[in-house]
């Protein structure tokens, strides 16, 4: 029965975390475009903008339902529908620390661990082209079903590399569960060098990694593959005739599997929640990190020309101080689960973080491919080298099969 | 290298070189002649070991040529005393036949030479194999030359006649194959030696049923290569269409492997599917001696008299064999010789009549004695040799097969023996019609036979002499393998079930309930699934447990 | 549990089999024919084939299932008119059909009666790595000629698709 | 002893002859022929000699002929009393012949063929006096057919020549066919052939009252026997056999070979003795085969076929004299028989010679002056074959009638009224053909030394040669069967002789016209018998015509092209095309169709499976 | 945690519940996609039996011989879609019974 709770527990917390972050994911990408671009982003709602989501989340709420004529409802309906609720199923298999026991009960900071783990995820990131094709055709637009065709091409073919490009570091862990992936990058080399698969011997799957990140982009259609909703040149593709909240959905489920596949390349790739560097010294990571947060706001807030921010920004500093505060006491071990929860998620959170800013980062700074270059790279570039990839890694993993 | 490799791949060799020479190469002719007597001279060295012991195999090949865990097929090749003078028989009537090729075919004589050394391949292999794998692979190496041969350079109609033949043939080896692979199924070997061993020794038992069966399958592609009526009908016209020298060769030897198939395989492997069938067999080989006999005495046309007159002596020899009687076995091996010989000689006689008149229609000739005595005299001869002449060898074979008839049910014999009378009434009134009387305008001048005609010629009168004469120096092997065979027939018979009841009947009988109606049947029958199917899981389940263990 | 999770999925996969065959449009159909493999998936990790179980949704749903979809959709295949020149199959298909399901009921629930029970998690080998096991070893030979065969039909697919028409 | 050397100078003769013959000449073909032939008449002496008084077998193995199973053939030389005065006929007959034959073939072309085929012919029939097994005498004896063949058909441009060697050959075949399954029962009962051994085995064994397998073995052998010597129903082909040249005739159908059958019943006697039903046979067919021939030979104008049915006639006699029981002078009779019947051929052939090739009765007359010594040498042999005695046939033929007499009375009287008929057609020719006036268109001139020198030899054994005791000679193996003193059979059998030369006398000498009236009395009979009463046609009729009609239109077109080449074969292929095209409507094209049909398929699977049971 | 089992019989009344669906929708069915459908579900029916039976058996041979069904159905599916495709651009039409010239 506690196995009930506990996981119950465990899916409330993630849910509220992960929809809340999928929330502000959209006001960090703005603002962080707007900073790109030197503007400020949104302002208005909130101290800082901070309120600008659930005014959008109100704004889609509350506007009409349109429903053009001659579309097949059911499945006008079905795939919004389709194509959130896989996007925030893989959360749910993602591991965020290690095990630990809290009054008494052993847990993984995990809602659910699955043997076959990495699959399923393929298995959803598989299954999710059925939302889009399905929008584009039941639209009832050729634009629409054009998108949609061109959507699920894309996420087809970029599937491919995507897939061969986890096969590598799965050859070097062995496992196809993340939690035992996760265990298997724990320690150093040399006791500095982290055993992420990214560096990990024989053959550091940097290449690999490359590879999972641009197809990773072109799964969750991001720039510069977002050829299949492409508002200005293509008439905002597979989902020009949905509106409200069903447009919402798709929305939440692009934002969604950003998430979702930068928890992937963490888990796969840069060790989890496995700090950079070892335990006593890592530890103090996370307080600097926040203190250096906090003492930037304070020192913005200071300037003249951050008006609007006067207020805003010492109340930040604060909140960060006051982290810096709870780090420092996880950092000192007081508590050790305490400390095992807050570091293993710091870490995690920062990893995931820094990918999503960087997916932000590539939005912001590169242009769109055309289609045909689209197609091509994948095949003939990204598939070729991610076979070569394996093939290098199957080798050597084959030749040491001893691990170092 | 054995001497018997040399023998195999002499030919091959020179079938590749030939290949391999410009297209009217005049060197085809004189490497073709080279190897095939090259050929005869080194199969000359297998007798000695034969003559030791005939009963045993000697000059073996035994290598390892298929080697997948399911399938193990050897390239084992061996000579004893049924197959020495076979295989001397073919490397003595290459030469021949090259040299006669040479004589009467105008062009393309390069594709030609190549063809009757791969023939010779296949042919040497046939009689050699001791692995049934391999004797099917040589059986259809042997057919496709031979078919070439009559569809490219037969007479005007061989394209049907040699699709004929081929189908005819080939429809017969595949039922053959598929015997032979149910053999493999049951004795888990295609080494006929080990099958062999297997089923004497009763390690393996073949019920009556599969042995039926097996053996009809076996006999199906024998029957029709020997042929034995009414399966003969591609004959005749094969020998009339096919071009001089293959049909040399087709009598000669071609005819022998269906035989010697008969002797080697079916009776030794299946004796209860022999004598179950030995009967009807025998009455065919008759009919077939009286019918073809019967048949040759009408015709108008000397190939396809002499055709005929084929399938009247082939007749003696499955007769022979299935007497199941030392006398019938060692007649019916002497006979094959004999008969290669005799029946060879006429058909090279009568390539020679045709070159010289363009036709074979035997009103085309008469009186050709007056003009060409000598080419007459040697007719005469190889046609006294085909009649069963005593002192000329088809007489030896002949008797022996009566005797051997004689011995397993006289009236066999008696029947046979028609034969005799007829083979002298078609051969003679022929060699009258052709030969004798006044000469036409046509024969008056008809050419007799040349320095280079002899040569082919001679050999085989020879031969038909020595082989009617002095028998005792090709019998002793013939008699120590056929003793052999019979033995290996009689003993596997012990171990063979004589009269078994056929399956369903006998469950029936078991179960005591008679027959039953169809739907009760059938529900038992689908329990009877369903039982195996537990059963099939229990033993399963047991094996992966211990296997977990 | 077991029973629940069962049943759910069983009827799940009958009504979209059922779907499969009763929609008049390919694209229900399709979808339709998606839902039964999701729910087979399901069953698959019930009988402990999680690996199956993964690789229906990946090669089925994920692969085959869009193409189909993809084809439907670039064909923009409309709903089926009524045909009656297979009367053959009009006429003698529904008996044959009955007779076919009544005996395969037949065999299962007379012929067959020793069957387990399915208890979920009693039997986990159906693990990536037993099976990778078994098809590099014992199975090697079929899994290269099946090799062979997709870059066969590879080809086979391009070569046809990518034909001039006339 | 080297028994062999017999057989090799005529081998030698014809190997040398029938190889280089042609470019030899003539006299060094005619030294190799008669000089092998007399090297083996002498050598036949020496070994005769040194042999003598051969009161047991002496046999000689050369070597193994035929081995197999249980069965072994030797090349066995065998010389006893039977062997011994056959040898001395055949060499020393086959001599004189051969010195005749020089000058009569000395214009032919194919000089040295004739001669190798005749020292062949020796060759063959040697190893047939000689064998000890029945195989080896069967050798000889197609061998001697084969010559037969060749011979007959020494004309062989001419048509009637190779018809009537294809029918010496093929009616010898036919009894042959009964020769060789007598000799393959023999082996299955005996185990063996030779006749040693067989005799040895017969000796154990019952005499047969019934048929049983010794009279199936003895009755088999004599088909054999009325094939070589002419009997009935198989006697056809001799009269025909006279298309050779004349001392063909005179050697191998008078006096050597067509006697092989009664040699070689004479040899197997073992097994007569114990077949008394076979041996009635032998009797009643040679007695038949008398006097049918002996009518036949009445009729007839060719004086060749006169003398060739005369000799079918006379085998006849010989059989009888076997049937009886009479060995002994079955085999005198061969001897007598092939002195004076070789004489009479020999004769007829210096007519013939002397007319350029007549031979039509009709077409002489009066030669008398023009070949005196050809006419009184040929008297002698007229008179001993009419049985007047003291020539030689009469010792003979009294032998067997004698013993025809005391076996059964009614063969004597018929055998008596044979020899009448026998009398007075030989006379009737010799009258024909030497008195009267000269009918023909020919100049008649005597024939030259080389040719009337046998005459006369023969002459003078026609007329002592039955002084020679034959019978005495081999009463060791064939004892007298009882010793008939009785002189009435003997007085009958000249009162019937002397009757047949007076009739003959009457009827071509006295009263000439007669003739013609009797003829034209008898009519059809005559007309019946004169053509030798279409036994020929019969034959072509029942056995010929109908075989080469059934091979050929029932066989050949309607059983092999129509029914199993046609309905067969190719209906084969054509039923599985009409089948492909009856099967072919089931590929519709339509898929569904297509996926019934599966469905329906696997049921059926599923029940043949459940119903046989499936594998495992 | 209890489980209560599921006789495995449940599982193949299943598979061949999907198995003749799959059957009769391709027969019934018109449409040369529909078709190809239905033979994807009775693959999937054939799946789960043999899955069913792997368990029954206590062997994972079964998973690979299904593991060659979907690579086979994958394969299948490529060339007949192409098919498909092809035909329809030839013929413009995708109603099976008018594609019937595939005959003698």
């Amino acid at each position: 029965m506690t196995f009930f709770i506990v996981t119950l527990i465990k899916i409330v917390i993630v849910f509220a975390v992960f929809m809340t972050t999928l929330a502000y994911l959209q006001w960090i990408e703005r603002k962080v475009l707007a900073h790109i671009q030197s503007r400020t982003g949104p302002l208005r709602v909130g101290p800082h903008g901070l309120m600008q989501p659930l005014a959008d989340v109100f704004k889609l709420l509350t506007k009409e339902d349109v429903f053009p004529p001659f579309v097949n409802r059911f499945f006008y309906l079905l795939a919004p529908f389709i194509a959130v609720c896989l996007a925030l199923i893989t959360i749910s298999i993602v591991p965020f620390g290690p095990e630990i026991e809290v009054a008494g009960v052993r847990t993984y900071m995990q809602i659910g661990d699955v043997h076959v783990g990495i699959l399923l995820v393929l298995a959803i990131t598989a299954v999710s082209v059925y939302g889009v094709a399905l929008a584009g055709w039941s639209s009832n637009n050729k634009y629409s079903l054009l998108g949609g065709l061109r959507s699920s091409a894309q996420m087809i073919s970029y599937e491919l590399p995507l897939s061969l490009a986890i096969v590598s570091p799965l050859l070097l862990a062995n496992q196809l569960s993340f939690r035992a992936i996760s265990d298997s990058q724990a320690g150093y080399y040399l006791g500095f060098i982290p055993r992420w698969n990214i560096f990990q011997a024989p053959f550091p799957q940097i290449f690999a990694f490359i590879i999972f990140l641009i197809a990773a982009f072109a799964e969750t259609n991001r720039i510069p593959f977002d050829l299949p909703e492409a508002e200005n040149e293509l008439v905002a593709g597979f989902h020009t005739e949905y509106s409200s909240m069903k447009f919402a959905c798709f929305f939440m489920a692009e934002y969604a599997n950003i998430v979702n596949i930068t928890c992937v390349a963490t888990l796969l790739f840069l060790g989890a929640w496995h700090p950079l560097f070892p335990a006593p010294y890592s530890n103090w990571v996370a307080p600097l990190v926040f203190l250096l947060a906090a003492l930037s706001c304070f020192a913005q807030a200071a300037q003249p020309r951050r008006k609007n921010d006067q207020y805003t920004f010492p109340l930040f500093g604060v909140v960060f101080l006051v982290l810096t505060a709870i780090f420092v006491v996880a950092a000192l071990e007081i508590v050790p689960v305490l400390s095992t929860i807050l570091l293993s998620i710091f870490w995690f959170l920062a990893k995931v973080g820094l990918l999503i800013f960087a997916f932000i980062w590539v939005r912001g700074t590169l242009p769109r491919f055309r289609y045909d270059q689209l197609m091509h790279f994948a095949w003939t570039f990204l598939f070729p080298v991610s076979l070569l990839n394996l093939l290098i890694t199957g080798l050597l993993v084959a030749l040491f099969p001893e691990r170092i | 290298m054995s001497i018997l490799a040399l023998v195999l791949f002499i030919p091959l060799a020179a079938f590749f070189l030939i290949l391999f020479l410009p297209r009217e190469s005049k060197a085809s002719f004189s490497v073709a002649l080279l190897a095939a007597i090259a050929t005869f001279i080194v199969s000359a060295g297998l007798i000695g070991a034969t003559f030791k012991n005939g009963a045993q195999f000697s000059n073996t090949i035994v290598w390892n040529w298929i080697d997948s865990p399911s399938m193990h097929i050897r390239f084992h090749l061996g000579v004893d005393g049924i197959n020495i003078w076979l295989l001397l028989l073919t490397t003595l009537l290459l030469p021949i036949a090259v040299w006669f090729a040479d004589t009467v075919i105008p062009e393309r004589r390069k594709t030609f030479f190549a063809l009757l050394l791969l023939f010779e391949f296949g042919l040497i292999g046939v009689f050699s194999a001791l692995d049934l794998f391999v004797f099917y692979v040589f059986w259809e190496v042997a057919l496709v030359p031979m078919y070439l041969l009559v569809g490219t350079f037969g007479g005007p109609r061989r394209g049907p006649v040699a699709v004929k033949f081929f189908v005819y043939t080939f429809l017969g080896s595949v039922l053959m194959l598929a015997s032979i692979l149910y053999l493999h199924s049951q004795t888990g070997t295609f080494d006929y030696v080990d099958t062999m061993a297997a089923l004497t020794s009763g390690r393996v038992t073949l019920s009556s049923f599969q042995q039926l069966w097996l053996f009809l399958g076996f006999f199906a592609a024998f029957a029709i290569k020997v042929p034995i009526i009414p399966l003969h009908t591609w004959l005749p016209a094969t020998y009339v269409e096919a071009p001089a020298p293959a049909t040399f060769l087709l009598a000669a030897v071609m005819s022998k492997m269906g035989t010697y198939g008969l002797l080697r395989y079916t009776v030794p492997l299946f004796p209860y599917g022999a004598h179950e069938c030995a009967h009807w067999i025998a009455v065919l080989a008759i009919i077939g001696i009286i019918y073809g006999a019967l048949l040759a005495l009408i015709q108008p046309n000397i190939k396809r008299l002499i055709a005929y007159s084929s399938v009247s002596h082939l007749g003696f020899i499955v007769l022979g064999i299935f007497t199941f009687t030392q006398l019938g076995a060692d007649g019916a091996v002497y006979q094959m010789i004999a008969h290669g010989i005799s029946t060879g000689a006429l058909f090279l006689l009568a390539g020679y009549l045709e070159q010289r008149r363009g036709s074979m229609e035997i009103s085309d000739f008469g009186g050709i004695a007056t003009p060409a005595p000598a080419f007459a005299s040697v007719f005469m001869i190889a046609l006294l040799a085909s009649i069963g002449l005593p002192t000329l060898c088809n007489f030896i074979g002949e008797y022996l097969v009566l005797q051997g008839a004689a011995i397993a049910k006289f009236n066999w014999a008696v029947w046979a023996a028609i034969g005799v009378i007829l083979s002298a009434a078609y051969m003679l009134w022929m060699y009258q019609r052709t030969f004798l009387g006044k000469p036409t305008s046509y024969t008056a001048a008809f050419p007799d036979l040349t320095i280079r005609d002899w040569a082919p010629v001679l050999p085989l009168i020879a031969c038909m002499i020595w082989l009617g004469c002095y028998t005792q120096s090709f019998m002793p092997p013939i008699t120590s393998a056929n003793a052999r065979v019979l033995d290996q027939n009689r003993a596997s018979e012990q171990y063979q079930v004589r009269f078994a009841v056929p399956p369903s009947t006998g469950e029936a009988a078991q179960n005591g309930h008679g027959v039953k109606r169809g739907p009760q049947r059938a529900a038992d029958s689908f329990s009877c699934l369903g039982a195996r199917i537990r059963a099939l899981c229990a033993t399963e389940i047991a094996e992966a447990q211990t296997h977990a263990r | 549990m077991d029973t629940v999770l069962f049943i759910i999925f069983a009827i799940v996969a009958i009504v979209a089999g059922f779907n499969v065959v009763l929609q008049r449009h390919p694209i229900s159909s399709a979808l339709s024919l998606v839902g039964v493999m999701g729910s087979l998936a399901v069953l698959y990790l019930l009988l402990g084939a999680e690996f199956m179980a993964m690789a229906q949704m990946i090669v089925y749903g994920g692969a085959v299932m869009v193409l189909f979809i993809f084809v439907i959709m670039l064909l923009n295949a409309g709903a089926e008119k009524p045909s009656s020149k297979a009367w053959f199959a009009q006429i003698a298909g529904l008996p044959l059909l009955l007779a076919f399901i009544a005996t395969l009921g037949f065999l299962i629930y007379s012929a067959l009666p020793g069957l387990r029970a399915v208890e979920f998690g009693s039997w986990t080998m159906g693990t990536a790595e037993e099976i990778g096991k078994l098809l590099f070893t014992q199975y090697l030979l079929p899994f290269e000629v099946i090799s062979v065969l997709i870059l066969i039909a590879i080809l086979g697919a391009v070569v046809l698709a990518l034909k001039e028409i006339d | 002893m080297n028994l062999w050397l017999i057989l090799l100078f005529p081998l030698i003769g014809f190997v040398l002859n029938g190889l280089f013959g042609k470019r030899l000449g003539k006299a060094a073909v005619t030294f190799f022929a008669i000089g092998s032939v007399t090297l083996s008449f002498f050598y036949v002496l020496y070994v005769l000699s040194r042999l003598w008084p051969l009161n047991t077998a002496y046999s000689e193995h050369s070597f193994t002929w035929i081995q197999s199973g249980f069965l072994q053939v030797g090349f066995d030389l065998l010389v006893d009393r039977l062997s011994a005065v056959m040898l001395l006929i055949v060499t020393g007959v086959g001599l004189v012949i051969h010195i005749y034959a020089v000058g009569y073939m000395a214009e032919e072309d194919g000089y040295y063929r004739f001669f190798s085929f005749f020292n062949l012919f020796l060759f063959f029939m040697l190893i047939l006096v000689l064998s000890s097994n029945l195989l080896l005498l069967f050798v000889g004896w197609e061998g001697v057919g084969l010559c037969s063949y060749l011979l007959v058909g020494y004309y062989f441009g001419e048509n009637w020549a190779t018809n009537a060697a294809n029918k010496a050959f093929i009616v010898n075949r036919i009894g042959d066919f009964g020769f060789m399954l007598g000799m393959l029962l023999t082996v299955v009962v005996f185990k063996t052939l030779d006749f040693g051994k067989i005799a040895a085995a017969v000796g154990t064994m019952p005499v047969e009252p019934t048929v049983g397998v010794i009279t199936a073995i003895a009755l088999l052998l004599f088909v054999g026997a009325t094939g070589k010597s002419a009997q009935f129903p198989l006697y056809v082909w001799l009269p025909d056999a006279m298309a050779g040249p004349t001392p063909v005739s005179a050697l191998i159908h008078a006096a050597t070979m067509v006697t092989a059958g009664v040699y070689m019943v004479a040899r197997t006697s073992f097994l007569y003795s114990h077949a008394p039903l076979a041996m009635n046979v032998v009797a009643i067919i040679g007695l038949f085969t008398a006097i049918f021939a002996a009518s036949i030979g009445i009729t007839q104008n060719d004086i060749k076929k006169v003398f060739a049915y005369s000799t079918v006639s006379q085998l006849g006699y010989m059989f009888l004299g076997l049937g009886v029981g009479a060995y002994s002078a079955g085999i005198f009779h061969v001897m007598t028989h092939a002195f004076f019947k070789a004489l009479l051929f020999l004769g007829a052939g210096s007519v013939i010679h002397g007319l350029s090739g007549e031979q039509d009765l009709r077409h002489m007359g009066g030669l008398r002056k023009a070949m005196p010594i050809t006419c009184w040498t040929l008297l002698f042999a007229c008179l001993a074959i009419s049985g007047i005695p003291p020539f030689a046939g009469f010792f003979s033929k009294d032998a067997i009638l004698s013993a025809a007499y005391a076996h059964a009375p009614w063969m004597f009287w018929i055998g008596a009224i044979t020899a009448g008929m026998t009398a007075f057609y030989v006379f009737r020719a010799w009258f024909l053909a030497f008195f009267g006036t000269y009918r023909g268109h020919h100049h008649a001139h005597e024939s030259p030394l080389l040719m009337t020198l046998p005459l006369v030899v023969l002459a003078a054994l026609s007329a002592g040669g039955g002084f020679i005791n034959i019978p005495g000679f081999l009463s060791q193996a064939y004892p007298s069967l009882a010793e008939h003193e009785n002189r009435t059979p003997m007085i009958i059998s000249v009162i019937f002789g002397v009757a047949g030369v007076a009739l003959a006398w009457l009827l071509y000498i006295a009263r000439p016209v007669l003739a013609d009236a009797w003829q034209h009395a008898a009519g059809p009979l005559y007309t019946l018998v004169e053509n030798k009463y279409y036994v020929d046609e019969i034959y072509g009729a029942l056995i010929v015509k109908p075989l080469e009609g059934i091979s050929s239109l029932v066989l050949w077109r309607g059983v092999d092209e129509g029914l199993i080449d046609t309905a067969f074969v190719s209906g084969l292929a054509r039923g599985a095309r009409g089948w492909g095209g009856l099967l072919r409507q089931l590929q519709s094209g339509r898929i569904r169709n297509y996926a019934t049909w599966v469905l329906a398929g696997s049921l059926l699977v599923i029940f043949v499976l459940g119903v046989v049971g499936g594998g495992r | 945690m209890h489980f209560s089992p599921v006789p495995l019989s449940w599982y193949l009344t299943l598979s061949a519940i999907l198995f003749v669906l799959g059957v009769a929708g391709f027969i019934y069915r018109k449409s040369v996609i529909t078709v190809f459908l239905s033979i994807e579900l009775m693959l999937n029916g054939v799946n789960l039996t043999f899955i069913a039976f792997s368990y029954q058996l206590h062997r994972i041979d079964g998973h690979i011989y299904s593991l060659f069904v979907m690579v086979v159905a994958a394969a299948e599916a490529a060339v007949g879609l192409a098919i498909i495709l092809t035909v329809f651009k030839n013929r413009g039409t995708l109603q099976i019974d008018e594609v019937d010239t595939l005959k003698l």
